[in-house]
């Protein structure tokens, strides 16, 4: 008997997408990712823009991680302009980064993935049951909103981050005060960590190819070459050696490809990928949710978020003591527009983020492609849903799309986000 | 009403980045007193378990994109008591109806190659050139701040208020270094105020994501602009970024530029 | 009469009034009767006809209303308020016994003093008789103070007539001179047909004694008061009582400001002759 | 009266910091290249010589948005917030030129009267202001032709900067007598040399401040013009943002909203800055707006400046200091509006206001 499972309008996901499932006997005859979302068409009408406002236009393809679209598009700009920024830019453009991490993996993990945990449709209808947790989840979101809010003015769409620089600075007053809340979240951090230690993880594993950015010094979130998981490494201006894009026939999904099969962005193929870089906090939050590394369970992605907040934890205090040294004082910068190429990937936090892009010697864009992580991760999740099924394929109906649900949800897609995607007539 | 007597509410998101259903999320300090207060029955991008209606409020986020958006705002309209259109997609099409103004075909064909056809892709109209909108609160994204007092004021049955004057009337009484004055392309004389003219303030040019302010004086405006160096092109292309719906405003088709 | 000063530290700050009564004019406006909380504000609150109060809905917002009650009736305050906006709609909500702030009063008011023994011709256009009533009313309790009463009262239509049993009452009354019209009338309707200035034809004034009180929209000045200087009464004897936007009522906010003066403290109430020296006053 | 001192300007730090330990203190601190009005927590940040703020001084007396009081909706209680005001910490404000104490001097008329505006008196009381004399102009300025280049009230001390990197110190008030002590070592008493220095000051201002504007008649033409197309001419690149008005020292409108609490039993009741070039501000429920041209709205702010003070203070409610042109984003300036003015007057007055 053939039957379709269709899950349309994943809930608890950004933007909106339907995942289809065919089945005849209990066997998976097909899987198909569909993307429900009208087009925008922000590469065609970036062009033409001046260099300028390119980052600003281009951070609105996704709120949730505008800040990372915000970083990758203005070092694309400066990378194309041979444009230098100081260290204190660099800081400050860290920071903002890291408060986009803590407020988009406590705002996935905990108000979108963690009902299932425990058998709520909602983070509002767990508010009930586990109001504590809820509570902490909102605290550690405003903190990473109020270090956005911080160095680039507003939590969502960021005004103060420019080509060159920032147009305002925060001050030693406001630094202090932030790494003290910082410090003071550790603990609810860990409260967080002591629930979802507790929690189970379905059992699944598939191994597929893990893509992220990789540094020797640190662990890559903002800068860095892309890697994959079986060793390849190369500039970030040869991403398209790693990450091909491939559109099926079904969809404007383009989904990402590498060697022929779907491959996975995100948290859990950075932790893969930078296992030996990981901080103090980091490290006892993975060993207390028993994840071993590498971990081919998509479904880790959720706690690998969490293991990233207190990661991004310490690399905050880091980063806000090199501000403090230095003076904090503004000041004018201006840019000159000169034509050329140039490619950023950002670590947004569901994974590789390419900015690339093409100026004339007016300033005015001329080529864009942006890849967005959820983009890339399509293939991937259609691969895991059919290395799931047989597995789930005896479970009541409403007991399967939950499980499906989950699984998709893991990966933290932001379907809004993916800008080459659109649903088809 | 909901069954449990509070006003039932529905957050709905049309195409776009959804930011202004995000800067609901984020307003951490207030999401637990509005939930006590109202029962949100269907937001997708927040629960599994969303019923179809009828609510008393509905937010409408994002542009009308595709064909079939259409239908679906128009289902909303009918089974809510008061509609409210979010952010700049909404009242007034936001970047997507950039393409209003270009070869849409031309666009697609850049973004999805030679299939493009195939993709659905409608001029874009706000939502109030498809149905009654009762509020609008514009920006990209909102203003958090101003969606909390619709939701009061709402609530408590009185208008909500958006100020009716433009930016630079907050950016002075913040007292911010006028940037026009330093030779910033800032589009504050002319747009919409009650962001607390969050861009000057922090020494970023206002970009007009709030659209025009009532009676803006926009040939005032292209002088100020001129002077400071920048070119017609410069001013048409940066007063039709966030709001391109602007370009279908009679004082807009009237302006020389 | 006396001005009694209510000496309060704040001037912002309202008293607390409840609604003891509750009468449905018309479709669009209600006579509402407040009465203070506190007992001694009931001895201590003395105004003038013409004056008003800023009336206060917590939460929503503060407006200004004419008392339309006459000072002669002591203990309570009449307020004939039209629903238009967001206070005057939570307004029509309260039930009685409901509170609400109340400070006050405001303005200058009608000069009853110098208005004895005149004539008075009170012309009223709409939701203009509401504050025109308290002065008629101190007229006819103090009836023998004054000379000949005229009230001229017009509306749109018979349905938005204000104060019906009073207007039967004074049309009862020998020694005041009523005329009602509306502007078009219906099935029902009995009476004069047209705007307020076409009463003028109705009667004919001795004009050397005759001070007129005029109150109604913006509309109704510039044609009763050209009237009025066509039957000949004098510029200082007529007197305007008008409208501005007001947030305060104390002189402070300036939104009231017509030309030079503040309606709140230097009016409401103007003469003609005041009026034409204001810029942009009608 | 309280004899006149002397002080080493670079002093002005030692009364700061002794100041601290009493009063919160406030001055012109620099904001990118301009200065503003700003908390002194380190007295290097404070600047003595600056050309003007942003803002005049009247923010600390009738702030952009003030909770007047507090509902209760449940209880239908009213509580105002005039005691948390007076146990407010007294504060010193530094470094104020002649024309924004004029300025001040205005609003306590505007403020006092009949109906006492507590608030804005409260603040009043809490502040001590230590004056400081221009004796060469600022870039917008036009002080002298609006005779507020001197003062004679207003200040509780008054700095005259004089030969020799000192200021020549005047009391004005028990309060500057009392903040003169705090510091007692720091000032001496003038002597005859230092009048010198101080006449010799009084001198270069009197030369170097020029009087450009003739408001001699103002009042008239203001009357006189008042249909005059000039109106409509001038308010041509006025945009209505207000910002003239914000800036303004004299300027006091206001607005007054019930800011509900999100559990909507409680609401605070604040009065934040208005101005009379905003759409709504005379426009009345039903839809009547007094003023419903943007150049009625243009010209009616001039004509209160000019003419609306004059009526009940015998003044002009202008004080020269010139923000209003230094912030218009059209660079309207009032100078060009007043120069202006007297000109039609003299080719065309008529009883009906001209044409
Ligand atoms: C001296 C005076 C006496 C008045 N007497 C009466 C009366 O007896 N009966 C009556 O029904 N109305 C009277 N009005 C008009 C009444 O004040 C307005 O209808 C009322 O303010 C509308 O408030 P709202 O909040 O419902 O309307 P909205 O349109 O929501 O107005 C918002 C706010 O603007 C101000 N405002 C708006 N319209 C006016 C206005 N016309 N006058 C002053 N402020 C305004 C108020 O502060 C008001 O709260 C009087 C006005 C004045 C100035
Ligand atoms: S910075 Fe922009 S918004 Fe602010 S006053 Fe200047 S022009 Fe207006
Ligand atoms: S009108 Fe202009 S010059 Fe005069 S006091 Fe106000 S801001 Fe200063
Ligand atoms: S600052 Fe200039 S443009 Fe703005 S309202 Fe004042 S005069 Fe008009």
């Amino acid at each position: 008997m053939t039957e379709s499972i269709d899950i349309k309008h994943i809930a608890r996901v950004e933007g909106h997408g339907s995942l289809y499932v065919t089945t005849k006997d209990k066997e998976l005859v097909d899987v198909k990712m569909a993307v429900d979302e009208g087009a925008r068409l922000f590469e065609a009408f970036l062009r033409g823009r001046e260099y300028t406002e390119v980052p600003e236009m281009a951070c609105r393809i996704c709120a949730i991680c505008s800040a990372s679209h915000r970083v990758a598009s203005t070092k694309a700009v400066e990378k194309a302009m041979g444009i230098k920024v100081d260290q204190q830019v660099v800081d400050l453009r860290r920071l903002l980064v890291w408060g986009e991490y803590i407020e988009s993996h406590i705002l996935h993990a905990l108000y979108l993935a963690l009902p299932d945990y425990v058998g709520h449709e909602s983070v509002i209808s767990a508010a009930a049951d586990f109001p504590e947790v809820v509570k902490i989840a909102l605290k550690l979101k405003k903190l990473g909103n109020d270090m956005q809010i911080l160095t680039g003015g507003r939590e969502v769409h960021q005004v103060s981050t420019a080509v060159g620089g920032f147009t305002s600075y925060p001050t030693h007053q406001t630094l202090d005060e932030i790494k003290e809340r910082i410090n003071e979240a550790r603990a609810d951090l860990q409260k967080c960590l002591d629930v979802w230690a507790t929690l189970e993880e379905p059992d699944f594993e598939r191994k597929t190819t893990y893509v992220s950015i990789k540094r020797d010094d640190e662990y890559a979130l903002v800068d860095g070459d892309l890697i994959t998981s079986e060793g390849h490494r190369v500039p970030v201006e040869k991403y398209k050696e790693i990450i091909g894009e491939d559109q099926p026939a079904y969809s404007f999904a383009k989904s990402g490809v590498h060697d022929g099969h779907g491959f996975f962005v995100g948290a859990l193929p950075r932790l893969n990928n930078n296992t030996d870089q990981l901080s103090p906090f980091a490290k006892k939050a993975l060993s207390q949710l028993g994840i071993k590394l590498p971990s081919y369970n998509t479904f880790h992605n959720n706690a690998a978020q969490l293991i990233e907040t207190a990661q991004v934890f310490d690399m905050a205090i880091d980063t806000i003591d090199a501000l403090l040294k230095s003076d904090l004082e503004w000041h004018e910068f201006e840019t000159v527009p000169k034509a050329g190429f140039g490619t950023h990937i950002t670590e947004a936090p569901r994974g590789s983020l390419v900015h690339s892009y093409e100026f004339g010697d007016d300033g005015l864009l001329k080529k864009a492609d942006i890849i967005a992580p959820t983009t890339m991760n399509y293939l991937n999740m259609e691969e895991d849903v059919r290395a799931l099924y047989p597995s789930i394929a005896d479970l009541p109906r409403p007991e399967l799309e939950l499980m499906l649900n989950r699984l998709i949800r893991a990966y933290d897609p932001c379907i809004s986000c993916s800008c080459h995607v659109a649903e088809v007539k | 009403m909901g069954n449990n007597g509070k006003p039932t509410v529905g957050i709905f998101g049309f195409t776009g980045c959804a930011g202004c259903q995000l800067n609901i999320l984020n307003l951490e300090d207030h999401l637990l007193d509005i939930i006590s207060l109202v029962d949100i029955t269907s937001w997708v991008m927040a629960k599994a378990e969303n019923d179809d209606g009828p609510w008393d409020v509905a937010f409408v986020e994002g542009s009308i994109a595709k064909s079939t958006d259409i239908e679906r705002l128009k289902k909303i309209r009918e089974k809510s008591g008061v509609l409210v259109a979010i952010g700049a997609c909404a009242t007034h099409g936001g970047l997507p109806a950039l393409r209003n103004l270009a070869d849409t075909d031309e666009w697609k064909k850049e973004v999805y190659g030679d299939d493009y056809e195939r993709i659905d892709a409608i001029d874009i109209k706000p939502v109030s050139h498809y149905v009654k909108v009762d509020y609008s609160l514009p920006g990209c994204p909102m203003d958090k701040a101003e969606f909390v007092e619709a939701v009061k004021a709402l609530l408590i049955g009185k208008t909500p208020y958006i100020p009716q004057y433009s930016v630079c009337g907050e950016c002075k009484a913040k007292e911010n270094v006028c940037l026009l004055k330093e030779g910033k392309f800032c589009m504050g004389p002319v747009v919409q105020a009650g962001c607390d003219a969050l861009c000057p303030t922090y020494g970023a040019a206002c970009e007009g994501c709030r659209g025009p302010a009532p009676e803006a004086n926009w040939a005032a405006e292209v002088e100020i602009l001129k002077k400071i160096g920048a070119t017609s092109e410069d001013v048409k292309r940066k007063f039709l970024k966030y709001c391109p719906s602007v370009a279908d405003m009679e004082e807009f088709k009237e302006l020389e530029f | 009469m006396v001005q009694l000063q209510i000496k309060k530290e704040n001037v912002y700050v309202p008293d607390l009034a409840k609604l003891i009564k509750k009468r449905k004019m018309t479709e669009w406006e209600t006579l509402f009767t407040f009465e203070f909380v506190e007992g001694r504000m009931k001895d201590l609150f003395t105004y003038k006809p013409g004056q008003f109060v800023q009336l206060s809905m917590f939460g929503i917002g503060e407006a200004p209303f004419s008392i339309s009650s006459s000072p002669t009736k002591r203990g309570y305050l009449e307020l004939g308020i039209r629903k238009t906006g967001d206070v005057t709609n939570k307004i029509h909500e309260l039930e009685v016994g409901d509170v609400v702030g109340i400070r006050g009063p405001y303005g200058n008011g009608f000069p009853t003093e110098s208005l004895k023994g005149r004539d008075i011709l009170f012309v009223a256009g709409g939701i203009g008789l509401v504050p025109l009533r308290s002065l008629i009313n101190y007229v006819i309790d103090n009836r023998d103070d004054f000379g000949e009463v005229t009230i001229f009262y017009g509306t749109r239509s018979p349905d938005l007539l204000l104060f019906k049993d009073e207007l039967a009452a004074w049309e009862a009354l020998d020694d005041i001179d009523l005329h009602v019209t509306v502007d078009a009338g219906d099935d029902d309707w009995k009476g004069n047909v047209g705007v307020v200035t076409t009463l003028f034809k109705k009667k004919k004034f001795k004009t050397e004694n005759l001070s007129a009180v005029v109150c109604g929209p913006p509309i109704v000045y510039k044609f009763v008061v050209k009237e009025l200087l066509d039957i000949g009464v004098g510029k200082d004897q007529i007197l305007l009582s008008l409208e501005r936007k007001m947030k305060c009522g104390v002189g402070k906010c300036a939104h009231c400001q017509i030309g030079h003066k503040l309606t709140c403290i230097d009016g409401p109430v103007f003469t003609l002759f005041q009026v034409e020296q204001m810029q942009e006053a009608i | 009266m309280s004899p006149p001192y002397v002080m080493k300007r670079t002093d002005i730090k030692k009364l700061v910091e002794a100041a601290s330990n009493e009063y919160d203190v406030f001055g012109p601190v620099k904001k990118r290249s301009k200065h503003v009005f700003g908390k002194i927590d380190n007295p290097d940040n404070l600047v003595m010589d600056y050309d003007s703020t942003i803002l005049s001084p009247r923010k600390y007396f009738q702030p952009q948005n003030e909770v007047m009081m507090s509902f209760d909706l449940e209880e239908n209680k009213v509580e105002d917030t005039l005691d948390e005001l007076r146990a407010m910490r007294p504060r010193l404000l530094m470094a104020v030129h002649s024309c924004d104490l004029n300025g001040i001097l205005h609003l306590d008329r505007v403020f006092g009267g009949e109906y006492t505006d507590k608030y804005y008196f409260a603040r009043r009381e809490k502040t001590t202001i230590v004056g400081i004399n221009c004796l060469d102009s600022c870039e917008y300025g036009f002080c002298r032709s609006m005779n507020t280049h001197h003062v004679v009230e207003g200040y509780d001390l008054f700095l005259t900067p004089i030969s020799g990197d000192r200021y020549y110190v005047q009391v004005g008030t028990a309060k500057g007598e009392h903040l003169v002590h705090m510091a007692r070592d720091i000032f001496q008493e003038a002597g005859p040399e230092d009048f010198g220095a101080f006449k010799a000051a009084l001198k270069h201002k009197n030369e170097s401040l020029p009087h450009e504007v003739d408001v001699e008649g103002i009042n008239e033409y203001l009357d006189l013009s008042f249909h005059h197309e000039f109106w409509d001419k001038m308010a041509e690149d006025c945009v209505n943002c207000g910002a003239c008005a914000m800036v303004c020292p004299t300027c006091y409108c206001y607005d007054v909203v019930d800011d509900l609490d999100l559990s909507l039993t409680s609401a605070d009741r604040t009065r934040k800055w208005d101005a009379c070039l905003f759409q709504e501000f005379a426009l009345v429920a039903g839809g009547h707006n007094f003023r419903e041209s943007p150049a009625a709205r243009f010209k009616y702010r001039f004509y209160h400046k000019m003419r609306g003070f004059a009526h009940d203070q015998g003044i002009l409610g202008c004080t020269g200091c010139g923000r209003c042109t230094a912030a218009c984003p059209s660079d309207i300036s009032i100078k060009d509006v007043l120069k202006e003015l007297s000109g039609i007057w003299e080719v065309a007055p008529t009883a009906q206001g001209g044409k």
